[in-house]
């Protein structure tokens, strides 16, 4: 009982959604399904909020190593939600939302969770970002190396298209005849990047396409019809 | 038989390499060193056909990026908004993602509030450009606005009624539109517009997108895609033409956020050139001394 | 004391010399912010002198807008300036994560996930619950405390409540003897998915790259005196993509062995798989030294004041 | 010969919806009486199943008949079948009715061969050798919701990976990006602990929220990988720019690494920094092939059918167009150009949704 109905909850609403694609009668269902789940997710992600101050106040409470990290991350974690939830520095806009002391938006400029967005939130992300450019130059020393006929198409595609990708492309026509009165000069890495990008990117993109959409197609039926339900987890 | 070059060579600390990363992209930026770039077919195209569009043409502008993709996207905004500015195009802004919202705003600042707020034909709100805001719900809300845009959103980003705005008389949804332009950081983005919005509903679109997007973005051109604008290059592209086209004055630096990273980038490449050159000329180098790998 | 502590040391001090010297000796200085107070409901500037003592209407309402110093209006803002150096503060320590994990990158690391689970749960309480449940179920409730501006004549959508129960349904797991209640939500959500991406992948992913791929082998095309002549690029070109798809497609082969014919397809099928990975990857580099390109910006730009971009 | 005929099943378009959801629904109340206990729950009552299928027979009938109700004196009148996807819900039912008959045909004893998969075989050496190091293993089940697909199949190779770990009772890390995932991850491994004998084993802790936030959910990942140093590392599921974060930390403390997505931007770095990559599809194929299960496999074959008319599809359309290129159809007796031949697969066939 307690997998049955789960199962066929899935099965039902996904056959509907199936359904729904292909009739006008139904597609409101699939709009609404698809508004329900942001509901449901954001519901779940209080689940997620209370999850994590157990996990951090069981780090604090037992003293285990870097506690005093799970304590920041608790400090910090309460005083957004404070902040945000209270609007804590918002003013209304306009004449009509003044009466309503709540009724600014959230992340208004220089109110508090702006604030703590612009200064707090948006560097650390964005530096964490920015550190893929170290990585991806570690990663190419590493790997694109000539082992075999494989790893010797990766690294000359990609160095190929490496030089192609600045203007640094032009050295490779220093060495053709200068092009006719009013025509562009001649880049062969460039016309060279342009051909693997429009065959073979394209061609192993579209591959890679097809096969997923069918993988797709098997894991819904695999759901639909309950053959995998690992994620409703075990009976107890 | 070994040498101690190679050795050291092989027991490179990632560090290093770390350290020289740093270095190809800072010099350029303290030395202010910039690259400009010759415009390709898929960018010429998205500057084409707003230049080809009749004035006052509905162009929807999606802007579903954060500050972490801004570097990219945010000078390729600015030269979109710029140009449809230009044309004199009605501007609709939107975006899919929450943190999209101050993007729109500070494009909304830096190209309209600095260029187009005044003059005689200045750019007034609700009747030139409208802040639709940010719409939860990822690919839903497309399908949302792309069916019904008040069902989606009743009001604007400042909770204006969209009945109240001169410029969304006649506005339903995504099918009024002549263009879509959307910068696209990732999911939800590109791909969805073009699922969703511009091929159910026949219309045009053009995206420009971060550099690892454009792969996935490229299978859909020409057929359902406009043009594509790819990363920081597709900016320098579009600011070189914006600037050749209108050079008073968009051919100043202070106009043109892409060409300074320009620079950058050239040296990074040819640092990374370098360094795959390097790690072969070691792999090379171990198998001839026949050493093992360490 | 060590070499490698002696080295960090030294640069920690020289950079606090550098700081104190930028910050205090320099007409820019340091991260330094200014504002101008703005009447949020008018638009208009307020002047720095009027601002504090027209109390009657313009408290409630001002907003702040950045400036530039010289800007007569512009007033010095303090949470500002702190908020840059704090950026910028944190900026280093992420950085410091290259050369090994340590104290600082530790403590950014612990303010991001506290910070961000918050902003997530801030964002979705007011976008999600407020603005699409609390509007659907209690329209008037939401005109009178959050959302002035929802429409009077906006009736209850009491279909909503289904998705409310079902969100709640997850905690169900926290008490064990109604935790199998909580796979509803699961079932729904996992069931949804299904069912929306077997025809949307069908569609976006299968039939239109299929349909894309079908491309005449041989291509003619006319030229100016109207004789078609062959157009050797576009054809070698659809060529290249018609195999290299079909041999891409093969190598997905599950229930074939790779051997004989099939195998040597496949093999193909890898190479064109590799050349694309690594154009992908180059593809990608661009992008990502601009995301460290603007940051060294903002360090070097908005913090030091080194350069003026 | 007129390819441009419109397909015969125009005329009754309801019919492909209805034959559709009786297939799938047919295999449903059939149930997956093969599959072991551990998944397919203590022996399920047909009559039970029976019941459900009456009842789903009249929840798609009920729109149905509203609808015919409508119908006398109707001022608006919503299709209930849009016939302008007729080719695509034919298509649908074809692919999804030879995934179903393979399914069916594995179940009944026919066996199908599959080929291996390097990333596949892999799993259980990695987590033998974490077993063996006395380090723990890490599970990215992706960054996004379990609304995408691709999450649904990480977490389902999760089941798989948490029953060899408990098996050698190897302590499994499982952080997630959002709660609804970490919600499933908990069942998933739950029930694997139970599968594997050792219900002991699940431990709620090992399986938390971190932040919605992808590089906050990375920073922390990251710290943790660098401080416990795991010896093996899978990424299975939706992912974005942090695929190369998360694999280079993983190279830098010397893990096993097997990763797959169907992000395609992001399985160049995955496969420049990991040791084991599974592409697109195979991510999918991984559960089935994990799980051994005669049904699981069969799918594996209809899937291989599908890319089989994939195949075909191309090359005649390829025909076609090429014909079309050479030899031009010219135009018909009223003046108007001809449509091109290859147009009945691209427009007829592969019309699309």
């Amino acid at each position: 009982m307690s997998k049955t109905v789960p199962v066929l909850i899935a099965s039902i609403v996904g056959c509907i959604m199936i359904v729904a694609n292909f009739s006008p009668f139904l597609l409101p269902a699939r709009q609404i399904a698809e508004d329900w789940f942001t509901i449901v997710a954001t519901i779940a992600m209080m689940l997620g909020g209370a999850n994590l101050c157990v996990h951090h106040l069981k780090n604090i409470s037992d003293r285990e190593a870097g506690w005093g990290f799970s304590a920041v991350t608790l400090i910090s974690f309460f005083i957004t939600i404070a902040v945000g939830l209270l609007k804590i520095g918002v003013v209304p806009e306009s004449e009509q939302q003044v009466k309503f002391a709540w009724s600014g938006p959230f992340q208004q400029e220089g109110s508090g969770f702006w604030w703590i967005y612009q200064y707090l939130f948006s560097p650390i992300v964005s530096t964490m970002f920015a550190l893929l450019a170290f990585y991806v130059a570690s990663a190419a020393f590493r790997a694109f190396r000539a082992k075999n006929l494989e790893a010797i198409l990766l690294l000359i595609t990609a160095l190929i298209v490496l030089v192609g990708q600045t203007r640094d492309r032009e050295i490779t026509s220093l060495f053709l005849p200068p092009p006719a009165e009013g025509m562009p000069q001649h880049v062969p890495i460039a016309d060279l990047t342009e051909f693997i990008r429009k065959t073979f990117v394209t061609a192993g993109q579209r591959a890679i396409m097809i096969g997923i959409a069918l993988g797709v197609v098997a894991t819904s039926l695999r759901i639909l019809l309950g053959l995998d339900r690992s994620y409703l987890g075990g009976d107890e | 038989m070994t040498s101690p070059l190679l050795n050291k060579l092989n027991a490179l600390d990632r560090r290093w390499i770390f350290l020289a990363m740093a270095l190809a992209v800072l010099s350029p930026i303290l030395l202010q060193i910039g690259s400009d770039e010759t415009p390709s077919p898929p960018t010429i195209k998205l500057f084409d056909e707003i230049e080809r569009l009749p004035e006052g043409s509905r162009i929807l502008m999606a802007m579903d990026f954060d500050p972490t993709s801004a570097a990219e996207l945010y000078p390729m905004a600015l030269s979109f908004t710029r140009h449809c500015c230009l044309r004199h195009h009605k501007l609709y802004f939107v975006t899919i993602w929450p943190t999209g919202k101050p993007m729109i705003e500070s494009t909304i600042k830096a190209v309209i509030g600095a260029d187009f707020g005044s003059g005689d034909r200045a750019y007034q709100y609700g009747v030139d450009y409208v802040n639709l805001g940010y719409l939860a719900g990822d690919a839903v809300a497309i399908s949302q606005i792309s069916s019904d845009i008040r069902k989606a959103r009743p009001q604007d980003a400042r909770g204006t009624s969209l009945d109240e705005l001169p410029m969304m008389s006649g506005v339903i949804s995504v099918k009024e539109m002549d263009l879509i332009v959307n910068a696209s950081a990732g999911f939800p983005g590109g791909k969805e517009w073009v699922q969703y919005a511009a091929t159910p509903k026949k219309i045009p679109i053009a995206v420009g997108c971060t550099g690892v997007q454009s792969t996935q973005l490229f299978p859909y051109y020409p057929d359902q895609l406009l043009g594509l604008v790819t990363g920081i290059r597709g900016a320098i592209e579009y600011e070189t033409m914006l600037a050749a086209k209108y050079p008073d004055p968009y051919a100043n630096r202070s106009k043109r956020p892409a060409f300074l990273r320009g620079g950058a980038q050239r040296w990074a490449h040819r640092l990374m050139i370098g360094l795959i050159v390097l790690g072969n000329g070691i792999h090379l180098a171990n198998r001839y001394r026949r050493t093992p790998h360490p | 004391m060590n070499r490698e502590t002696r080295f960090w040391t030294v640069m920690f001090l020289g950079g606090c010399l550098f700081l104190a010297f930028q910050s205090l000796g320099t007409a820019r200085g340091v991260g330094q912010q200014f504002v101008v107070r703005v009447d949020a409901t008018t638009g208009k500037i307020i002047p720095p002198a009027t601002g504090a003592s027209d109390a009657s209407s313009a408290v409630k309402t001002v907003i702040y807008e950045p400036a530039s110093k010289d800007d007569p209006e512009a007033i010095w803002s303090f949470s500002r300036t702190a908020g840059i150096w704090i950026a910028a503060l944190l900026t280093l320590c992420i950085f410091s994560y290259l050369y090994r994990d340590n104290v600082c990158y530790k403590l950014a690391e612990s303010i991001i996930v506290g910070v961000s689970a918050g902003y997530w749960i801030v964002t979705n309480f007011w976008e999600v619950l407020v603005a699409k449940v609390l509007v659907k179920l209690a329209p008037n409730v939401a005109r009178y405390s959050f959302l002035p501006d929802t429409p009077v004549d906006v009736k209850a959508d009491y279909l909503y409540i289904v998705p409310v129960v079902l969100g709640c349904m997850v905690f169900c797991r926290l008490i064990p003897k109604i935790a199998w209640m909580g796979r509803w939500p699961l079932a729904f959500v996992v069931g949804t998915t299904a069912g929306l991406k077997l025809t949307s992948f069908l569609d976006a992913d299968f039939v239109r790259q299929v349909r894309s791929t079908i491309l005449p082998l041989v291509v003619f095309s006319a030229n100016a005196s109207d004789v078609s002549t062959l157009d050797w690029k576009q054809s070698i070109q659809n060529i290249v993509i018609v195999i290299s798809v079909l041999s891409c497609v093969t190598y997905f082969y599950f229930s074939v062995e790779h051997k004989g014919l099939v195998g040597r397809i496949s093999r193909v099928g890898i190479w064109v798989l590799m050349i694309s990975f690594g154009a992908s990857f180059a593809l990608t580099v661009m992008g990502r030294i601009t995301l460290l390109t603007m940051r060294l910006q903002f360090l070097f730009d908005d913090w030091l004041g080194l350069v003026r971009i | 010969m007129d390819f441009h005929s419109r397909s015969p099943g125009d005329k009754n378009p309801g019919a492909y919806a209805a034959r559709l959801a009786s297939a799938v629904f047919s295999h449903v109340f059939r149930g997956s009486d093969s599959s072991p206990d551990w998944i397919a729950g203590k022996a399920r009552p047909r009559r039970a199943m029976m019941k459900t299928l009456t009842v789903l027979f009249f929840l798609l009938a009920i729109p149905t008949l509203s609808f015919a109700e409508e119908i006398p004196g109707a001022t608006k009148q919503i299709a209930w079948f849009d016939t302008g996807k007729t080719s695509f819900a034919l298509l649908t039912i074809a692919i999804c009715a030879t995934v179903i008959i393979c399914t069916e045909l594995a179940r009944r004893g026919k066996p199908f061969y599959v080929r291996p998969i390097a990333g596949l075989l892999a799993m259980e050496e990695a987590v033998g050798r974490a077993t063996e190091m006395g380090k723990p293993i890490l599970f990215v089940p992706g960054i996004e919701d379990i609304r995408e697909i691709d999450t649904v199949a990480g977490l389902m190779v999760l089941s798989s990976v948490a029953k060899m770990a408990a098996e050698y009772d190897t302590p499994l890390e499982v952080p997630t990006s959002r709660a609804l995932v970490m919600t499933a991850a908990r069942e998933a491994v739950q029930a694997a602990a139970l599968a594997a004998g050792r219900p002991d084993y699940y431990n709620e802790d090992r399986i938390h929220y971190i932040t919605d936030e992808q590089f906050g959910y990375v920073a922390s990942v990251c710290g943790w990988m660098y401080r416990e140093k795991p010896a093996a590392c899978f990424f299975l599921g939706k992912f974005f720019a942090e695929s190369l974060f998360l694999a280079e930390a993983g190279n830098a403390v010397g893990a096993i690494q097997i990763a797959g997505t169907a992000e395609t931007t992001q399985l160049p770095f995955f496969v420049a920094a990991c040791d084991y990559t599974l592409l697109g599809e195979e991510l999918f194929a991984a559960s089935a092939y994990l799980s051994g299960e005669p049904a699981q496999l069969g799918m594996l074959k209809g899937q291989d059918f599908g890319k089989l008319a994939a195949i075909v599809l191309v090359i005649l359309g390829c025909l076609l167009a090429t014909w079309d290129s050479i030899s031009p159809r010219g135009k018909s007796d009223d003046g108007q150009n001809l449509p091109r031949r290859s147009q009945w697969i691209t427009d007829t066939v592969l019309k699309g949704g």
